[in-house]
C-alpha cells in the first residue's frame, strides 16, 4: 500500500507497515478506552472509584491538564496573528492541532464524567451564568468550534483535497481571516482558561481551594490563565520536539523552539510570582481564619511532597532553566525544562482537584484517598490515543511544519 | 434541475438553515429533555387518595398511624408508618423500625408468601388447607400415642391475644411445654414479688427528676422506646432545670453519653452500686418509714454496712467513692428520684440481684406510689377467652415450677429435651419467634429444631427457624391482620394496644391466630372447645370486650390507664415489704457470675441499639442502610468496640480481623478501639448476622448469639448471657486499611 | 439558553454572559459565512488553484540554526 | 447576592443533648423521600442519606468518654459576605436553587446533569451522587410514596426540607383561606424524632419556636466560619459537642461566631 501521494509536498514518511503499527498500538489503547466507555455509559459512574468525597476525579485532573497544556493553541495564535510575531507561524499549525485534541479530547471526557451524558446540553438550555462551569461550558465549546475552524483549512490542505478548486479557496479564505478567528479564540480561551481555575476559587467553603479575589474572579482565575500559557508554548514545542526525536526529523528551526521557550519561561516566571505570594497569603492569612492550619491540608498520601513537586520541580526548576540562555540552546535540557513545566501545570491541577476534596472541612470528618480504577484509567489513556492518532495521522498527511521541506532536502 | 455538486451544496447549506427555523430542533431538545427521566427501572408510583388509619407496631410497641394511598390500578397500599400525635406513649415519635416496617412487609424477598410444606427434604409452596392438614395430622397422631407432652411450643409474647390462644391450645391439647421468649418482665415480676407481693410495677420516669438507671439500656431499648424518649426529652426540656440522668454501666454508651453522669463499673456489678447508695441513705438516716419497717430490714441494713460500704462497693465495682457518693446524695436529696433496673445491655432478662437491689433502693428512698417513683400498675381489664383449663400433668421440660415462681425458659426446655430428660420432643411449633437466630444460644436452639422430629413454624419472614422447618405458615404482618400488644416493660400505666388489617400485601397470609384456630378445628375434640372462635378477630373481640369493645378500640388504636395509680400496697405474706423476702429467708445478694479465665481472658457483651435492634426481628433494607462503619463495614464484616489498652496488651489494633470464641461458639469480628469501651471487654452489636433474608440483610455482619454462651441466673434460674467469658484471636481475612 | 425556557429569569448577568456568547458564536459564525462567500467569489471569476497555497513561505529559510545546520550535515 | 432577607427562612434547631442516635429521622426521611437501598450501603462515601446521623466523640479515655450526634440534614445555606449557597452558585443547570420566598435550596434531579460540581463545593457532604441504579425488587417499591419522584441513577439528590409537605401546606392554606400555621409545615424528620430534637420552622417568625430557640446560648451552626449561613442550628450544653462543629486552631478559645445574615 502506497499512501505518498498523500503526504505533504516534498517530504518523507515512514513505511505504511510501520505507521500501521504505531496505529494498531494507538487502537488498542483507543479499544481499552472504548471499554471503559461503554462500562462507564451502560453501568454507570460506579465503574469509577469516585464518590460523594471525591466528585471529581482522574478525569478532572487530565481535563484540566490537558487544557491548560492546550493554551499553547490560542497563546501561540494569539502571539503569530494578534501580536504579529511572524516566526511562530513555524509552529502555530502543531499549536493549533495540539489544542484541537486537548479541547476535544476533553469534551469526549466530559462526557462520559457527567453522570447523563444525555442531558450534557442542559448547561446550555438551562445555563445559570453565575456558575464558572457554565463559563467553561460555553467557553470551552465555542472555542471547540473555533480550534475547528482553525484545524479545517490545515485539512483542506491535504496535497489531494487541496487539488479540488472549492475547497482550496475555502481553505485559503479562511487562512486569510484567521486573525479574526485567532482573537476571538484568544478571547474565548482566556475565560475558558480562568473559568476553570475559577471553579476552584469560588468554592469558598472549601479552604483548600477557596480564594479571594476580584469581582466575581477569584486569584485562582487568573493564576490558571497564567499558568495555562506559560505551561502551553512548552507543551507544544516539546510535542514537536518529540515528534521531531521519534522521526529523525527537523521540523522547526532551533530558534523557533527557543522563542516558545523564552516567552514560556517569562510567563512561568510571572506566574510564580504571583502564584506563591498567593500560597503564601492563603497559607498563613485565609487558612488560620478558618480555624486551619496548613498542616491539616498536607496528610498523607497527599503530603507536602506535593507543593514541592508542583512549585519546586515543576515550577522554580524549569524556571531558572528556560530562562537561561544556555539552557536554552541545548536541545535536550531544554525539551527537560519544558516537560517539568508540563509537569508543575499538571501537578497544580492534580492538587487542586483531588486535594481540594481529600481535606475534610467538618472537624470530624475522615481525610480519605482516592484511586482511579483501570476503567477510569482507560478512559484516560483513551484521549492520549486519541492525541497519538490524530497528531500521526495530521503529521503524516497535513502541511503541518512549513521548514519541513527545507530543513529535510528531500534528493528527488 | 443539474445535481450536481454546487446543487448539492446548494441544498445542504439550505435544509441546515431551514431545520434550524423551524421548531424541530427545540421539540426535539424538549423531547429529548423529557425522554431523559422516563427509565423504564425508575418506579413511578402510583398516585391516589390519601388516609391515615391507626395501629401500634408489636415489635416497638410505638403507637403509629399509617399513611394509605388508595390507586386506582394497584389498589391501598400503606406508604408510610408515621407517629400518632395522638398517641399517650408515643406522641407522634417512632423508631427506625417503625418508619422502615412498610418496606419490610412488603418486600417479597423476606417475607414468606405462602404456606410451604418440607417434602423429602425440599421445601415447596402448598396450598393452606395441605399445610394446616400435616400439622394437625402430626399433633392428633402424637396425642394418640400418648406424646403430647412431648410437644413443644415456643412464641413470642404471652401478653398477646396469641400467647393466650397458645396456652388454651396446649392446655386442651395436653403439653405443659409452652415457652416464650426470655424477658426482664419476667425478671421485674420475680423481684416485685418477693419483695412486694406485686410484679405489676411500672417507673414513672415522666415525673422523676433524678433517675438512676442500673445497667440497663434506657434509651437503646427500654420499655416502649419512644415513650421513654418522650420521658427523657421532658427531663431535657429546660435547660435551666433538667432532671438529672445517672447511667451505670461499663460501656460508654449512647444512655451512658446523654446522662448527667456516667458511672463507669466493672461488669456485673451495677447491683452492688445500688447496694451501696442503699447504704449511704440508711447511714444518713434517710430512710423511709415503710422500707425502716420492712421485714428483715435490720438483716438488711447490716448486709449493707458489713459488705456494701462505700470502700467496698468503690473497690468492687471500681467507680471513685466520691462519684458514688455524690449520685447517693443527688439521688437523696432530689424531690422525685426513682431507680430503673430493665433488660440488660445484650438483651438478657437481666439479674435478680440487680433487680432487687435497684427495688430495694427506691424502697429506702420512699418513692414507692408516688409521683417520679416506682408504681403499682392498674393492670388491663381484658376478658379472658373461656373459663381456666385444667394443666397438663407432665413435667415441664424447662423446670418452670420447681424454680421460685413457675416461670418458663425456651433455653432450659432445649437444653433438657436435647438431653432427653425427663424425655426428648417428637414436634416442635414455633410461632412468631426465631429461635434459630435469636436463641439465646442459637446453637443450641438450632440443635433442637434439627434433632426434632416435626417442626412447624408460623412466621412473617423466611427467618432462619422457617428454613430450617418442615411446614411454614406465613403469619400476616401487623399492618396486615388483626392483633394486639399489652402494656411495654417498665411503663408507669397499663396499656393495651390494637392493630387492624390497613392492606393485604401478600394475600396468602394470616394472623398467627388464624392459623392456631385452624389448627385447632382439625385437632377438634378439647382443642376446638378451647377456642371456639370463627376467626382470630373474635378471640381479640372476646379479649377486648372488658376495654370497650374492639371497635372503639380499633378505631382509637389503644386503650391506656389514665394516669399512674400512686398509692402503694404490698401483697407479701408478711402484709409489708419484704426486704429480706420470705421465700429467700434473707436479703438477696450476688451469687458469683461469670468471670474471665485464662484460656478466655475477656468478657463479651452486646451493644443494645434501636439501629440493629435485638432480638429476632429483622432489620429493614433501611435500617441496614443507615448503620455505621463502627456496626458494619466494608460489606459484610462485623465491627465489636475493645478499648485501645486492651486491644495494645493484646497486639491488637484498629481494623484486625478478629476471632471472637467462647466456650459455645465463636464470631469473626473487626476491631474499633473505642475508648468508650471497658478495659478488658469486647463489645459486640445484637442483632446482625442473619442467614436468611435476602440480599439486604443476609450473611452481613456475625451473630452474637453465636457466641453467647447461656448460663442460669443464680437469683432466678432464668437463662442469662448478659457477659460471656471470650478469647480474641487475629483471624485471616482483609482488614482493608 | 432561550428566553422561552422553562422558568426562565434575565438579569444582568445574563445579559452580560450571553451577549458575549452569541457575540462569540456570530463572530465566528460570520467568519465563516465570509469565507464561504469569498470562496463562492473566488470559483466564480475563475481564478486558479496554486498548488503551492499560501502564507506557508518560511521567512527565516534563509537564516539557518547551529542544530539545524548540524542536522542537515551542514557542518559534516 | 446573599439573600438571608428572604421573606421566611425555614430552618431548624436540634438539640444534640436530646439525640440518641437511634436513626428515626434518617428512615422516616428515606421513606418520605424515596430514598434508594442498594444491597450493599457500607461504603458511607457512596451511600445516600439525605439526613446522616453523625456519631462524634469527645476523644477522652476510658472512663471520661462520651459520644454525642449531629444529624445533618442539607443546611440550606444561604450565604453571606457577598456569598451565595455554595452549591447553588455553582451548578451549570440550574438544576438547584435557592427559593427567596422560604429560604428553601431546592434540587431538581430531573434538570441535573450529574456534574457533581455541587458536591464539591458542599463541605457539609449534603448532597449525594446517585453513582447506582437503585435496584428495586418486588415489594420493596410498594411502600413509595407518589408525592417524590424516584431518582435515576447519574443524579444528585439532597434534603429538600420535605419541600413537597410546604405545596402540600400552601395549597391546604389556599383552599381553606387560612395562613398557614407552623404545624401545618414539619419536616418528616421532626415528625419522627421520638426524643424531640428537631424543632423545625420559619426562623423569622417570631410565633415559631426555632425563632427562640436559635437564641440559645448553647445553640451554634456548623462551620459558622465559612460564612455559609446555614439555617440549621445545634444545641448543647456539652462544649466540646460546639467544638466540635467548627474548625480550630490548636489553643484558641472557642467563641461565638457570628455569620453573615446576623439572626
Amino acid at each position: 500500500m502506497d499512501d505518498s501521494k498523500f503526504w505533504p509536498k516534498g517530504t518523507t514518511r515512514c513505511k505504511p507497515v510501520h505507521f500501521g503499527l504505531w496505529m494498531l498500538f494507538c487502537l488498542a489503547l483507543a479499544g481499552w478506552a472504548l471499554v471503559s466507555a461503554f462500562l462507564c455509559l451502560y453501568k454507570g459512574l460506579n465503574q469509577t472509584n469516585m464518590n460523594d468525597y471525591f466528585a471529581f476525579g482522574v478525569w478532572i485532573v487530565v481535563d484540566l491538564a490537558i487544557i491548560a497544556l492546550g493554551a499553547g493553541a490560542f497563546f501561540t495564535g494569539f502571539m503569530n496573528y494578534v501580536l504579529r510575531r511572524e516566526e511562530l507561524k513555524n509552529i502555530i499549525n502543531a499549536a493549533v492541532i495540539i489544542g484541537f485534541i486537548c479541547y476535544s479530547g476533553a469534551i469526549m471526557m466530559l462526557g462520559i464524567d457527567i453522570g447523563q451524558p444525555i442531558r450534557g446540553w442542559f448547561g446550555f438550555w438551562h445555563a445559570n451564568v453565575h456558575s464558572m462551569l457554565t463559563e467553561v461550558m460555553f467557553c470551552i465549546t465555542t472555542y471547540l468550534i473555533v480550534l475547528i475552524v482553525e484545524f479545517v483549512p490545515l485539512i483542506l490542505e491535504n496535497r489531494q483535497i487541496n487539488k479540488v478548486p472549492d475547497l482550496h479557496f475555502f481553505a485559503h479564505n479562511l487562512h486569510t481571516i484567521m486573525i479574526v478567528f485567532a482573537a476571538t479564540g484568544t478571547f474565548l480561551s482566556f475565560f475558558h482558561q480562568g473559568s476553570l481555575g475559577g471553579m476552584y476559587g469560588v468554592l469558598y467553603a472549601r479552604p483548600f481551594a477557596a480564594r479571594g479575589g476580584v469581582l466575581i474572579w477569584p486569584w485562582t482565575f487568573f493564576l490558571f490563565i497564567l499558568s495555562a500559557i506559560a505551561a502551553g508554548p512548552s507543551f507544544t514545542t516539546s510535542i514537536v520536539m518529540i515528534t521531531e526525536i521519534v522521526t529523525g526529523k527537523k521540523l522547526t528551526t532551533h530558534k523557533v523552539k527557543m522563542l516558545m521557550a523564552k516567552v514560556s519561561g517569562s510567563l512561568l516566571l510571572f506566574y510564580l510570582v504571583l502564584k506563591i505570594a498567593d500560597t503564601l497569603y492563603w497559607a498563613f492569612v485565609q487558612t488560620p481564619a478558618m480555624g486551619l492550619s496548613p498542616s491539616v491540608y498536607y496528610q498523607a498520601p497527599y503530603g507536602t511532597w506535593l507543593l514541592i513537586a508542583e512549585l519546586g520541580i515543576g515550577g522554580v526548576l524549569p524556571c531558572i532553566l528556560l530562562l537561561s540562555p544556555q539552557v536554552r540552546e541545548s536541545y535536550w535540557i531544554l525539551l527537560l525544562a519544558m516537560l517539568l513545566n508540563c509537569f508543575g501545570v499538571t501537578m497544580n491541577r492534580f492538587v487542586m482537584t483531588i486535594q481540594s476534596l481529600a481535606v475534610p472541612v467538618l472537624p470530624f470528618e475522615k481525610f480519605y484517598a482516592y484511586l482511579p480504577t483501570w476503567q477510569e484509567w482507560g478512559i484516560s489513556a483513551g484521549v492520549i490515543a486519541y492525541g497519538f492518532i490524530i497528531f500521526s495521522l495530521a503529521y503524516r498527511y497535513l502541511p503541518v511544519f512549513p521548514q519541513e521541506t527545507k530543513l529535510n532536502p528531500t534528493t528527488d | 434541475m443539474n445535481w450536481d455538486r454546487r446543487a448539492f451544496v446548494k441544498f445542504a447549506v439550505g435544509a441546515v438553515v431551514g431545520l434550524n427555523a423551524s421548531p424541530l430542533v427545540p421539540k426535539l431538545m424538549d423531547d429529548v429533555a423529557i425522554w431523559t427521566q422516563n427509565w423504564s427501572w425508575v418506579p413511578d408510583p402510583e398516585t391516589g387518595a390519601v388516609a391515615f388509619a391507626k395501629s401500634i407496631n408489636p415489635a416497638t410497641q410505638t403507637g403509629v398511624k399509617a399513611r394509605l394511598v388508595k390507586a386506582r390500578l394497584s389498589g391501598q397500599r400503606v406508604i408510610r408508618v408515621e407517629g400518632d400525635p395522638e398517641h399517650p406513649l408515643s406522641q407522634g415519635g417512632v423508631l427506625a423500625a417503625d418508619a422502615a416496617a412498610p418496606q419490610q412487609s412488603y418486600y417479597q424477598a423476606m417475607r414468606v408468601d405462602a404456606p410451604m410444606v418440607r417434602k423429602e427434604g425440599v421445601r415447596g409452596r402448598v396450598a393452606a388447607e395441605e399445610a394446616v392438614q400435616k400439622v394437625a395430622a402430626k399433633l392428633k397422631a402424637l396425642a394418640q400415642a400418648g406424646k403430647a407432652s412431648q410437644v413443644a411450643i415456643i412464641a413470642d409474647d404471652p401478653f398477646s391475644v396469641t400467647g393466650e390462644m397458645l396456652m388454651r391450645l396446649a392446655a386442651a391439647y395436653g403439653t405443659p411445654n409452652l415457652v416464650f421468649m426470655p424477658s426482664a418482665k419476667q425478671t421485674l415480676a420475680l423481684a416485685g414479688g418477693l419483695m412486694f407481693g406485686q410484679g405489676d410495677i411500672g417507673f414513672d420516669l415522666a415525673n422523676a427528676t433524678y433517675t438512676v438507671s442500673f445497667g440497663t439500656p434506657l434509651l437503646e431499648g427500654f420499655g416502649a422506646p419512644v415513650a421513654v424518649r418522650k420521658a427523657f426529652a421532658a427531663w431535657r426540656k429546660d435547660p435551666m432545670h433538667r432532671a438529672t440522668l445517672v447511667q451505670v454501666e461499663p460501656r460508654s454508651s449512647v444512655t451512658a453519653s446523654q446522662a448527667d453522669l456516667w458511672l463507669a463499673c466493672k461488669p456485673g456489678t451495677e447491683g452492688v452500686l445500688a447496694y451501696a447508695m442503699a447504704n449511704l441513705m440508711i447511714q444518713a438516716g434517710k430512710v423511709d418509714s415503710a422500707a425502716a419497717n420492712a421485714a428483715g430490714f435490720e438483716q438488711f441494713k447490716a448486709l449493707l454496712a458489713g459488705e456494701y460500704s462505700l470502700e467496698k462497693a468503690s473497690q468492687a465495682s471500681g467507680v471513685p467513692a466520691d462519684k458514688i457518693k455524690a449520685v447517693a446524695e443527688g439521688f437523696m436529696k432530689a424531690p422525685k428520684a426513682v431507680a430503673v433496673c430493665g433488660p440488660g445491655n445484650s438483651g438478657d432478662p437481666g439479674r435478680l440481684f440487680d433487680f432487687m437491689a435497684v427495688l430495694a433502693l427506691n424502697a429506702v428512698k420512699g418513692n414507692l406510689g408516688k409521683p417520679g417513683g416506682l408504681v403499682l400498675r392498674q393492670g388491663v381489664a381484658w376478658k379472658a377467652l373461656g373459663g381456666p383449663l385444667d394443666l397438663p400433668g407432665a413435667p415441664r421440660l424447662d423446670g418452670g415450677g420447681k424454680r421460685i415462681m413457675g416461670s418458663y425458659s425456651a433455653y432450659d426446655l432445649a437444653a433438657a429435651a436435647l438431653k432427653g430428660q425427663p424425655y426428648p420432643l417428637e414436634a416442635l411449633i414455633v410461632v412468631g419467634c426465631n429461635p434459630a437466630f435469636a436463641g439465646p444460644q442459637a446453637k443450641v436452639m438450632r440443635q433442637l429444631i434439627d434433632n426434632t422430629p416435626f417442626v412447624a413454624c408460623v412466621s412473617e419472614f423466611m427467618d432462619e427457624t422457617a428454613e430450617l422447618a418442615d411446614v411454614v405458615l406465613p403469619k400476616a404482618s401487623f399492618l396486615e391482620c388483626w392483633g394486639d400488644c399489652a402494656t411495654p416493660y417498665g411503663a408507669a400505666q397499663s396499656f393495651y394496644g390494637v392493630h387492624q388489617p390497613l392492606v393485604s400485601a401478600l394475600p396468602q397470609t394470616k394472623s398467627a391466630g388464624d392459623w392456631l384456630l385452624a389448627v385447632a378445628k382439625l385437632l377438634g375434640g378439647k382443642a376446638a372447645e378451647a377456642l371456639p372462635f370463627a376467626e382470630a378477630k373474635e378471640a381479640l373481640a372476646a379479649r377486648a370486650e372488658g376495654l370497650g369493645g374492639l371497635e372503639d378500640l380499633a378505631a382509637k388504636g389503644y386503650w391506656m390507664q389514665e394516669k399512674p395509680a400512686y398509692g402503694f400496697s404490698f401483697k407479701t405474706p408478711s402484709g409489708r415489704l419484704e426486704l429480706a423476702p420470705s421465700a429467700l429467708g434473707k436479703p438477696a445478694a450476688p451469687a458469683a457470675g461469670v468471670a474471665p479465665s485464662k484460656e478466655r481472658p475477656l468478657l463479651m457483651a452486646g451493644i443494645p441499639s434501636l439501629r440493629t435492634g435485638a432480638g429476632g426481628a429483622p432489620m429493614s433494607p433501611y435500617q441496614v442502610k443507615i448503620l455505621d462503619e463502627i456496626t458494619l463495614a466494608h460489606k459484610d464484616q462485623l465491627v465489636v468496640e475493645i478499648n485501645p489498652q486492651t486491644a495494645h496488651a493484646m497486639h491488637l489494633g484498629e481494623g484486625d480481623m478478629v476471632e471472637i470464641a467462647s466456650a459455645a461458639g465463636k464470631i469473626n469480628a473487626r476491631l474499633h478501639l473505642y475508648h468508650g469501651a471497658a478495659p478488658g471487654m469486647v463489645f459486640v452489636p445484637v442483632g446482625l448476622g442473619h442467614t436468611a433474608f435476602g440480599m439486604y440483610l443476609k450473611n452481613k455482619g456475625a451473630n452474637f448469639f453465636e457466641a453467647v454462651e447461656v448460663a442460669a441466673d443464680p437469683g432466678s434460674g432464668l437463662p442469662q448471657w448478659a457477659l460471656t467469658p471470650v478469647s480474641i484471636a487475629k483471624a485471616g481475612g482483609v482488614s482493608h486499611v | 439558553m432561550l428566553p422561552f425556557v422553562f422558568e426562565w429569569q434575565w438579569d444582568i448577568g445574563h445579559g452580560v454572559f450571553m451577549g458575549l456568547f452569541y457575540l462569540a458564536l456570530t463572530i465566528v459564525s460570520l467568519g465563516v459565512v465570509a469565507a464561504l462567500a469569498m470562496t463562492f467569489y473566488d470559483l466564480y471569476s475563475g481564478k486558479e488553484v496554486h498548488e503551492e497555497g499560501h502564507g506557508h513561505e518560511d521567512p527565516w529559510a534563509d537564516y539557518s540554526y547551529a542544530h539545524d545546520k548540524a542536522d542537515r550535515g551542514e557542518y559534516a | 447576592m446573599s439573600s438571608s432577607a428572604s421573606e421566611m427562612r425555614f430552618g431548624m434547631v436540634i438539640d444534640v443533648d436530646k439525640c440518641t442516635g437511634c436513626g428515626a429521622c434518617s428512615v422516616a426521611c428515606m421513606s418520605e423521600n424515596n430514598v434508594g437501598v442498594l444491597p450493599d450501603e457500607t461504603d458511607k462515601i457512596r451511600s445516600i442519606t439525605w439526613l446522616r446521623v453523625y456519631q462524634i466523640d469527645n476523644g477522652q479515655p476510658y472512663p471520661n468518654t462520651q459520644i454525642a450526634f449531629f444529624p445533618r440534614p442539607c443546611q440550606h445555606c444561604a450565604g453571606s459576605q457577598g456569598h451565595h449557597t455554595p452549591c447553588v452558585s455553582v451548578c451549570p443547570a440550574t438544576a438547584t436553587d435557592r427559593d427567596p420566598k422560604t429560604g428553601i435550596v431546592s434540587q431538581i434531579p430531573t434538570r441535573c446533569i450529574g456534574c457533581r460540581y455541587c458536591v464539591a463545593a458542599c463541605p457539609y457532604h449534603a448532597r449525594y451522587f446517585n453513582w447506582y441504579d437503585v435496584p428495586w425488587p418486588e415489594g420493596m417499591d410498594k411502600p413509595l410514596s407518589p408525592f417524590v419522584a424516584p431518582r435515576m441513577r447519574g443524579v444528585v439528590e439532597k434534603c429538600t426540607f420535605c419541600f413537597h409537605r410546604y405545596q402540600r401546606a400552601q395549597n391546604k392554606a389556599f383552599t381553606s383561606g387560612e395562613a398557614m400555621g407552623e404545624m401545618d409545615y414539619q419536616t418528616a424528620c421532626t415528625e419522627a424524632c421520638p426524643s424531640g430534637a428537631i424543632t423545625f420552622g420559619d426562623l423569622n417568625n417570631p410565633e415559631h419556636k426555632v425563632h427562640e430557640l436559635k437564641k440559645s446560648p448553647y445553640a451554634f451552626r456548623l462551620l459558622e466560619r465559612l460564612h455559609t449561613d446555614t439555617a440549621v442550628y445545634y444545641v448543647s450544653a456539652r462544649e466540646w459537642v460546639r467544638r466540635q462543629a467548627d474548625n480550630y486552631l490548636s489553643g484558641e478559645k472557642l467563641a461565638k461566631v457570628q455569620a453573615g445574615g446576623g439572626h
